[in-house]
């Protein structure tokens, strides 16, 4: 499969600075700004979740994160994805139906699962990705290696039985399992009041696992968090729980207007743009550049689903079993 | 059960739906509401729309996202005293809630000898951008389950008709709704008392050479191809089951009995499926009439895709029902 | 139907007081001492998961009850049926396999449910009555009865998906319910820390209810917690966890030896019979002519069921659907 | 795959799939154990008797009592390199885990195009005291999932067999075994490279008058009843699938078409279940041949009652298979 040139290679120490960072928050944020025009433009033959205003949580995460790490996504995870390690170009690709696209275009944003690089799925199943992370970390405590999974799921997810499952067994087991619940105030079209009881973060300490509660705009915040957990996970310390609060910019799904959120809380969240604080950490040269750098990722990655092929109904009964790949 | 409704109105299908969920609310206090998103936003797709304005927050009610309370929701309400209609937003969604409809709703007059009124209302099939999990036709596994119904409309009118029938039913009743047409328009009685019966097919079409047996979105698609064949002086009939389980064989098998000809049409994949038991039906009570292979027209063996014209692309059209009815005709 | 002779009425009012207390709990211990017996002598056609030495839970928590409260059961549930009022004679009939039974004697132990008394239903499914509470808990309130729900459940059903919804609805909607964990130390074949991460009454704070621990084999304090516990939820202050720590004398099911528990420490938790403190609330007279008065009650309803009919093939196929009632 | 063994030994199905677990696992340190009891205790039937002292307790692991959780284990386990082993103790129970099964495990392919090692191991049927709720015969479902594998082994030898293949396989099995047939002994092949096939029918009995396409507990007792008839001079073929997904129709429909006349006995309920579709191959594939209507003999369409002695009444025994054949030769 032919393959544009990406600048900066991820995965691997790409998010160890806070440049690379900065650099990946940034093309997460243009990417979602690419693909949310196409999908004004019609050119998005699938749903489309967005992670505007969440890159923080997803970045600062992974900072941490080894190829060899698994991490669980969900519905909305084109910045979970990116930040493990995704070509921006194949994404991009997969999100307007193309045969280059990770899934051949067949999957969209939902079903992007990458396992050469850790990323085990986004999901369109609210919560199954927790049962799963269980999996892959229990199979890293069983082949002693001392990788670690990270578990990304909304507040929404709380409310599945997959999650009280997973926290007790990864407790029990003292799985090397980092969950981050990404709480951006909404579950689909309904505030997390309707969703949650009591506070997320304090599901941990019953489950005798720590629990943490962090600025989840603050990417070094996160990472912080992020850090200690993985450090104890990778250690054979067990499962930490983070919750990460944040806010999802737009609506539910690309095309939903969010008319039942009030103007006056988008405009506050915005003014906290997590991009703009770790901007600040650099200086000012280096941000452009990088900016620079992240505009020509971005239009290559567009370039290139653009002139891969649309996939054709051919790519519908491959991959169902090994024997039809 | 009558219908005895004279006025019609154009009503798309969710309209219907809404309706009758509006009018047994009136009727009945007992009626409820759950379910993710049908209370403040009035449903992902508005089927739910001005419900929870009208009748509170306690009968129409917003939930987690927590698919086996929401059908354990409706069987503890239904156990003591409340008539709970449960929406699960996606059909594929059915599958956490499986032991709760599976071992818990269906069996609970079993072990008890009570009624349980409840309604299970979910939406199915590959109409929209929504991809693999969010597409599926599993109809025929809960037609495999003593202890439910399974009720699967085909436009408004029988939405609205068959919807008000199961809330006043007092077993529990699955109530499987077509995304794919949700915004087709049909003539929808007026009136309270509009009720279609459980249990009872509907001829949509009378014809003398081939009996289609369709379902769900294929009902339209083949009264389309019945049309088109006319022209070419071919008799179809097209039954639409309404109820799959239990399901009116009688009706269907009188059919084949008459048209030696069986074609059955449905959304869902072919293997297992709801137009295996149909076949099986006409094979096992029809053989000495068949005058051909049954013929199964479904969907290819493999996941729904994401992208709208690659899922269409995959869903038999009316074009796939006249060349399954071609088939009928020449087979054998 | 014909029945026998029921000498002292239960459901409302009769666990009110010690002595009631104390003569359901030996209702129920020789309930149970009288099935296993019959299950050795190959006369009950169904598994049997006895709930001696637990007598104490499901008193304590039903005392406050009234006939129009709802309770779910679990597969360990003789001692909550008889506790809300089931008549021994036709819950022996139902485990011996006669027509005279609850449920035709098709159901057996785990299939008893008498919606007339409240008694929603003993489960085959560990975790699934809970679900269910929610449901009858939310119709109270949806109908403003100031009933309750009790959901018993054993603490391995704390692993299941189904608790973690159960809980975290009950605790957003208020709901009148009152969850009581019978925390007997063992799951089937395996000690309870092969299930539990951390503490099972804790995880009612992250959720912002109650949870209490309380000793499970002392009925007045497992009835003070219940009563706590239901009062709240009567007035709308939402539901409560209680676990009650108890232990079960013999295996999971009749014919289990339980080798894999150490004599001592079934001997040390026999020593802490619940029967024997309960008793001693009374005076001797009292007690031996409750104790009498149980044994004829014991003996009626065995005679009751030997002499109902065995269940034949003509029950098999009614109350699947109304119609075919 | 290849069936170079040699030496045999009278074994109970039990102690097949054991052996099975076994041998596999310690030629491939890949292979893991997850589930209820499967460890310290050896499973509640025994099944899994010794593995654990054996493998230790990282790869022979007691689970709580999550069943979406279990069968997450595998799938993430399967996806980072390991080839896990779930059992979900009742087939019932796996209604629980049915959006990891059908919607994660079996889509993994198709989402990644990567391979998932997993295989489900579960228990089915009516074979002891254990009433409605953990005596279910849902093969069916399953079988209508693209991505997934189904299978069902008869006895001993085939059960030990197809679990090694399984294991070996790089797509999601279910793995259906059957608790009525547990402790029934057959001779079975000794030998690491005991392999059988996943995807072929086998043939356990030629015969020209009737082709019997049995499952699980009936195809012995299909056996029976064949050996009945042959006493009246009536030839029998028996055929065990073995896998029900993908079904090898080829051999079924051969035979079908060879000798004209079709029974399936199975021990799950009738309407929409793997006999819908076996009927429907027959109907759809054979019909000029068929000279009677094909036969199902199931169980009848209620729930499994508790009592040992009413649920065996339920389910058809040799007798049914004798009385569906007959029915199988009078009719049409
Ligand atoms: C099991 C299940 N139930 C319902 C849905 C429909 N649904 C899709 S996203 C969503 C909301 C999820 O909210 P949250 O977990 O907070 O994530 P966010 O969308 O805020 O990122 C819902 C209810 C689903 N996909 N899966
Ligand atoms: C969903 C489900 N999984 C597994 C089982 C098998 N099973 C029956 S009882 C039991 C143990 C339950 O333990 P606990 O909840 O502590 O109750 P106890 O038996 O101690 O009263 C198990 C695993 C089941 N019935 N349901
Ligand atoms: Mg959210
Ligand atoms: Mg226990």
């Amino acid at each position: 499969m032919p393959e544009v040139h990406v600048p900066v290679a991820r995965g691997d120490g790409a998010l160890r600075t806070a440049a690379g960072r900065y650099r990946l928050m940034r093309l997460s944020r243009r990417f979602e700004e690419t693909v949310h025009d196409q999908h004004g433009e019609g050119q998005v033959p699938g749903p489309l979740h967005l992670s505007i205003g969440q890159e923080a949580v997803a970045v600062g995460a992974c900072a941490e994160l080894r190829r060899s790490d698994a991490v669980l996504s969900t519905h909305r995870g084109h910045h979970h994805c990116l930040a493990k390690g995704a070509r921006a170009d194949r994404l991009m690709a997969e999100l307007l139906g193309r045969e280059s696209g990770y899934s051949r275009g067949r999957g969209g944003s939902m079903h992007v699962a990458i396992p050469s690089i850790g990323l085990l799925g986004t999901n369109g199943i609210v919560g199954a990705g927790l049962p799963i992370a269980t999996g892959a970390a229990y199979a890293m405590q069983a082949q002693d290696r001392d990788d670690v999974t990270v578990a990304f799921f909304g507040e929404g997810a709380t409310g599945t039985g997959a999650f009280g499952e997973a926290v007790n067994i990864a407790a029990l087991w003292a799985l090397p399992l980092v969950f981050v619940c990404e709480n951006n105030q909404y579950v689909e079209l309904t505030p997390q009041d309707v969703h949650v009881a009591g506070e997320i973060w304090r599901r941990g300490e019953s489950h005798g696992i720590p629990g943490v509660r962090v600025d989840g705009n603050d990417v070094e915040a996160v990472r912080e968090a992020a850090a200690t957990a993985i450090a104890r996970a990778r250690g054979g310390g067990g499962p930490t729980l983070i919750e990460a609060v944040t806010y999802r910019w737009f609506g539910h799904y690309a095309g939903d207007r969010a008319a039942y959120r009030d103007s006056r809380e988008v405009d506050s969240w915005r003014a906290r743009d997590p991009l703009v604080a770790a901007r600040a950490a650099l200086d000012d040269a280096e941000a452009d550049a990088l900016d620079a750098e992240v505009e020509r990722e971005i239009a290559d990655a567009l370039a290139f689903a653009q002139r891969s092929a649309v996939t054709g109904p051919g790519a519908l009964a491959i991959d169902h079993l090994k024997e039809t790949a | 059960m009558s219908t005895t409704a004279t006025e019609t109105k154009p009503l798309k299908m969710w309209q219907g739906i809404n309706q009758a969920l509006v009018e047994e609310m009136e009727r009945d206090e007992r009626v409820v509401l759950v379910g993710e998103d049908v209370g403040r936003p009035g449903g992902p797709y508005g089927v739910t729309r001005g419900l929870q304005e009208r009748f509170g927050e306690l009968r129409v009610r917003d939930t987690p996202i927590s698919e086996q309370v929401l059908v354990g929701l409706g069987v503890g309400a239904g156990a003591v005293g409340l008539r709970p209609v449960v929406e699960l937003m996606f059909f594929d969604f059915a599958l956490i809630a499986m032991d709760q409809i599976v071992n818990q709703a269906a069996k609970f007059r079993y072990f008890s000898g009570e009624s349980l009124p409840l309604v299970i209302r979910t939406m199915c099939g590959a109409g929209g951008p929504n991809g693999a999990q969010h597409s599926q036709n599993f109809e025929a596994w809960y037609c495999a389950v003593p202890g439910l119904k399974v009720v699967m409309p085909s436009n408004a009118a029988d939405a609205k008709g068959l919807l008000k029938a199961a809330i006043r039913d007092d077993d529990p009743v699955l109530f499987i709704e077509t995304l794919g047409l949700l915004t087709a328009r049909r003539e929808v009685p007026q009136g309270e008392e509009f009720l279609l019966p459980i249990g009872v097919a509907e001829t949509r079409r009378a014809g003398d050479d081939v009996t289609v047996v369709a379902i769900g979105r294929l009902v339209d698609r083949a009264l389309e191809a019945a049309e088109t064949l006319a022209q070419e002086g071919i008799s179809v009939e097209v039954i639409d089951p309404r109820t799959l389980a239990p399901l009116d064989a009688e009706t269907i098998v009188a059919s084949i009995a008459r048209t030696g000809r069986l074609v059955v049409a449905q959304e869902a994949t072919a293997p297992f499926s709801f137009a295996s038991e149909v076949c099986t039906l006409a094979a096992e009570r029809c053989l000495p009439q068949l005058k051909a292979p049954p013929v199964r027209v479904a969907s290819p063996f493999v996941n729904v895709p994401t992208p709208v014209p690659l899922a269409e692309s995959r869903a038999p059209g009316a074009d796939a029902v006249v060349a399954g009815i071609r088939r009928a005709l020449e087979g054998a």
